[in-house]
């Protein structure tokens, strides 16, 4: 179940230049599900609305999420300032998730870009677990992320778990560019695509599966003020009437922030 | 300790306790109802229902501002029809109050949804937005007129088959004038405020902050304005006033009371605090009986 | 690095930058000019002046609300004689423009004002406060009505010794009309907005919080409103617009700036922030240094 | 001068329940006298206003001020809350203090209720340090304390100081009933007084000091915007025409907040 409450902050340590990597300990940790985010509220009596931070990682055995994020502004500043022991509103778990089940047995493409990066953290371990428990279903994954510059973050992490491509803005590191330069030069091969980034990557890859005749998700962002789908405050245009709304609108924290690209309207 | 009474009358409709949710705000129910026992509200009020289907603004749609947020949703919405089959049978089921809230380009449009609602059963009251800042063809102009909001009032007092209560816009220079208005033309109550219109820029990029250039402004920031109109409808008219705007406590929800308000809604505040309005409603309780009082209709315009 | 240039010309007057204090927020700029150094401002704008002395509301005067403050203090003030005496020369040296906040219960006491300052040096600019809403007698009524609006400054302007700009109320329903009144009366720029009508009650003791009961609310809360009443506004007319209303650093200045404002005051930020002017002013020459803009006049109604 | 800034916590500490004591290192310690206050600032930026809080004892070498505060509502239950290291915005000094001068070398009755106690230990540490430095002047000083039951603060600090009378609300100390009773009771024989309290104690004081023909300073309270005298915000009613204003109004944070009682309408 959904639920608003104080997480404790478990730990909090900052990956690269603005990036932080936080532990919670909250009580609906094992019902997280790759994709899915949550809403950190600021305790400025000031700044009211949720910030949605995708989660990273789950410990469902210890009650822990982990969030990477970026101090965007004052909201995401106040989160990379609290201590270990603190406590953080926290409202989760929120959205739809990847589909994960569709990638079983096949070869995933992971994309991320720039703050994108974390929910594909998440994905690739339920794709392992699941791969682990049930050999036939394992999955093939590779990633392509891209950075700013070679002050990355995750990167281990993504090493350790797939074979991985990188690129950056400033050529600095792996491919220069954006990650779809890198995955058109590599050549990666996937029967299905998972992204999360910026929206013209997400314009690029969704062309991309498009051209390769492949599935393609992606999470979206927007603007929010309830995360539950009642204020219809963060929709994205879709190409058919949606069936909630009866117009083509869709609600990104109710009915996403995944969606199959091909029913989202990118322009 | 003897128990005291939480159950007041608006229009002829008794409700449990004066505690409603705020239209938009809460969808049509069934998402808060996954995390609050809806059955413990004075009334759920549904988001603006159109005729037919609006598609409403396109994003962005929300800004925050200190203490406060704009939105400039649009009204979107699946129109009358659906309301009735998809969302009407779990609000009628839910054990409160049910408020629909109406909203319409035109009299004729308003009049289609009464019209249909007139058919359905389990809905308590009709609250009548005619103060929507979002959508250029009707809202603003419509609740701002006098003469105006007399007429579409008696209109939709001819065709209802519920009681009606006119929803009021702040975004006018004398809300005496209006409240009355809508005491003439028949209205059984009145809620206020709506929204109050408001901007914001993004001057790195030089653009509006929402798609719409403007939106309404909710929450906190606002809930001196609403107290001070709410105080001034509320000695205009004879009629019942629900209150809103801002409200995110008890004791915020006792200051509408106090200032003339029968009962209270909130809004944007459920977004931050889902458990708000059972909160309000333990927080009214406690109140009373510190204070010694048995009846919450008694704190209804004690400050005069 | 090439200097940018700050300077702003109103109704005729140049100001060396576009950042003014509000008056009733900035005394006769005395006290502040103990903490800052006055003449960095474009200008201080004073209490408002009366022709005789006023006694104001009683205490309690001031109340905090959700990142805004109320206020009645009901222009308390010694009356334009002991003004012109004692508190011009002080500021005609204190290196800044210098803008007058003329205030009264009637036309002709704002008009004795006038008529006196009319006799002094070093006054840029007269404000025409037609907006107070703490006054019962005069203010609300007065800026309410497009007529009395144009006829009020009608005859402001025909004695006035100096440029005149009107202060106009955000307690309106259609401000474009408002400004409009007043470019036909021959306003020579108009400043909005001046406080939103609101109430706070104390619930434990069921009183106001303020003597008065309403007050006028300020600060960061309405800020949002104020950016729209200004865009609005400065859509409506030709001449300049000074915008006022939450401004509590230069991006809200910036923002103001955009939405049409030649000028921008800063009022109840001083309060908690008595560097706020000086911090405003280098934020907005650094903000126009980083966008490669030469001249803080192309912010003016640059996003439209 | 006076000056904001941000000054940084050295103690705090619970003196007894809602009773906060705390030290703040600031740039202007040795330009306070006793009486004045200072602003302190929420770090919530949706309480903007400043709470006025009295100077309870200033260390001019060491450069900082002791506060000493109850938690009255959002504002205050924060302070209480920081921790020691923890940087603070403080405005000040502000207002013009007791007229020590007038007590030099006289008997003075120091008087203050509740949280009104806290200031009357600077002006005892006042004249305590000029009859030192010149024994002609020492002052012959009396405190009488009202609170509202045995569970005091500052008493010690008072009794180093001077003969102290204390009287409480509930009779479990001293005299019960009000410091005015607990004054008639002992016969507490001055030729000025000083006092700081709630209304009422002060209105009691101002007739007090009337019946005995003794000058009478009292330091008022109101809420105030800009504590610094533009605002208008803070005034109380005087007798006579105020010279600022013109009206008989005066400013309490900047021509007060002490008052000769005569001055000003207590009604
Ligand atoms: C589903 C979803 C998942 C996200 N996951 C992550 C993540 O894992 N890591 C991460 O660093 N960021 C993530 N973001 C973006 C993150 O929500 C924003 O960076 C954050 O809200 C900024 O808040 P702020 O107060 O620091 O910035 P401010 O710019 O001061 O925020 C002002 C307002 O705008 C909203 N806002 C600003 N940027 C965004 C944005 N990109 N998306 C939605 N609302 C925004 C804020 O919530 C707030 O209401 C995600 C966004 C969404 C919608
Ligand atoms: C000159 C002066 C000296 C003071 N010295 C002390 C002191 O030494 N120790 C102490 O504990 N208290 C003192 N007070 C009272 C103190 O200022 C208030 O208790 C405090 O402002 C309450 O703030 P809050 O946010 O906790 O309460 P809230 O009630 O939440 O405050 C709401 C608003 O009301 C104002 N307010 C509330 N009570 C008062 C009050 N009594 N006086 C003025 N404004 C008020 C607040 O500043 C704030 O703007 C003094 C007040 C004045 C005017
Ligand atoms: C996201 C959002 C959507 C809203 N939609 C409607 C609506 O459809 N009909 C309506 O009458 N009011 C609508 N309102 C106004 C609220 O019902 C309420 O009057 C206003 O928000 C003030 O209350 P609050 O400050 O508690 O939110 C909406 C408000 C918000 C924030
Ligand atoms: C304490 C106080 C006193 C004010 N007195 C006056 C006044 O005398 N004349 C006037 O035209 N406006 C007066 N105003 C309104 C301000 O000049 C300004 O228009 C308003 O506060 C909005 O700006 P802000 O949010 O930056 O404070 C006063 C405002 C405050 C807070
Ligand atoms: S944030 Fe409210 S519907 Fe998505
Ligand atoms: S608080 Fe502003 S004059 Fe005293």
């Amino acid at each position: 179940m959904k639920r608003k409450e104080l997480g404790e902050i478990l730990t909090q340590r900052e990956l690269a230049p603005g990036i932080f990597s936080m532990e919670l300990k909250v009580s609906f940790a094992d019902q997280v599900r790759a994709g899915q985010f949550v809403s950190l509220f600021s305790k400025d009596r000031s700044r009211l609305l949720p910030r949605p931070i995708s989660v990273c990682e789950t410990d469902a055995e210890n009650g822990t999420i982990r969030l990477v994020y970026r101090t965007a502004g004052a909201g995401t500043t106040e989160f990379s300032q609290m201590a270990e022991g603190e406590k953080l509103a926290v409202f989760g778990p929120l959205g739809n998730g990847f589909p994960t089940r569709k990638a079983l047995g096949k070869k995933v493409l992971l994309v991320g870009g720039g703050i994108g990066i974390p929910p594909m953290v998440s994905c690739a371990r339920e794709l392992e677990l699941v791969g682990e428990l049930n050999p036939e279903y394992r999955t093939r994954m590779t990633f392509a992320v891209g950075y700013r510059s070679f002050e990355t973050y995750l990167l281990d992490e993504l090493e350790d778990l797939a074979p991985t491509f990188v690129s950056t803005d400033d050529g600095s590191l792996g491919t220069k560019g954006t990650v779809l330069d890198a995955i058109r030069e590599q050549k990666i091969e996937a029967d299905l695509v998972f992204a999360c980034g910026p929206m013209p990557m997400l314009r690029g890859i969704k062309e991309y599966a498009k051209e390769k005749g492949i599935p393609c998700y992606i999470s979206m962002e927007e603007r929010m003020a309830c995360g539950i789908g009642v204020c219809l405050g963060c929709v994205c245009k879709t190409q058919e009437v949606d069936d909630h709304s009866k117009v083509k609108n869709t609600r990104i924290c109710k009915d996403g922030p995944v969606f199959d690209a091909e029913e989202v309207d990118l322009s | 300790m003897k128990d005291v009474n939480l159950k007041v009358r608006i229009a002829g409709v008794d409700f449990q306790n004066p505690v409603f949710t705020c239209s938009g705000t809460y969808g049509m129910g069934q998402e808060y109802g996954e995390l609050i026992d809806l059955s413990k509200l004075g009334a759920v009020t549904t988001k603006g229902i159109a005729d037919v289907a609006w598609e409403g603004n396109p994003a962005p749609r929300i800004w925050e501002t200190p203490s406060g947020m704009l939105n400039c949703i649009g009204l979107q919405g699946t129109g009358v029809e659906v309301f009735c089959q998809r969302d009407l049978p779990f609000l009628r089921e839910a054990g409160c109050g049910v408020i629909v809230n109406v909203c319409g380009h035109t009299n004729e449009e308003y009049l289609r949804v009464v019209d249909r609602l007139a058919e359905e059963e389990g809905i308590d009251l009709l609250e009548i937005n005619i103060s929507c800042p979002n959508v250029k063809a009707g809202g603003l102009s419509l609740g701002t007129d006098p003469k105006l909001v007399e007429e579409i009032t008696k209109e939709c007092k001819a065709h209802a088959g519920q009681p009606v209560m006119m929803k009021l816009t702040p975004n006018v220079t004398d809300i005496k004038e209006i409240a009355r208005a809508a005491e003439a033309g028949g209205a059984d109550a009145i809620s206020l405020i709506n929204t109050l219109t408001g901007m914001a820029i993004d001057i790195e990029r030089q653009t509006f902050r929402l798609s719409n250039r403007t939106g309404g402004l909710s929450g906190p920031a606002i809930r001196p304005i609403a107290v001070r109109l709410v105080y001034e409808a509320a000695h205009a008219v004879q009629i019942p006033v629900v209150g809103m705007g801002g409200i995110a406590s008890a004791e915020d929800a006792i200051e509408f009371m106090l200032a003339g308000a029968r009962a209270v809604s909130i809004g944007s505040a459920n977004f931050w605090d889902p458990q708000v309005t059972l909160d309000v409603i333990d927080g009214i309780r406690d109140y009373l009986v510190r204070h010694g009082i048995d009846d919450v209709n008694d704190l209804v315009g004690a400050v005069h």
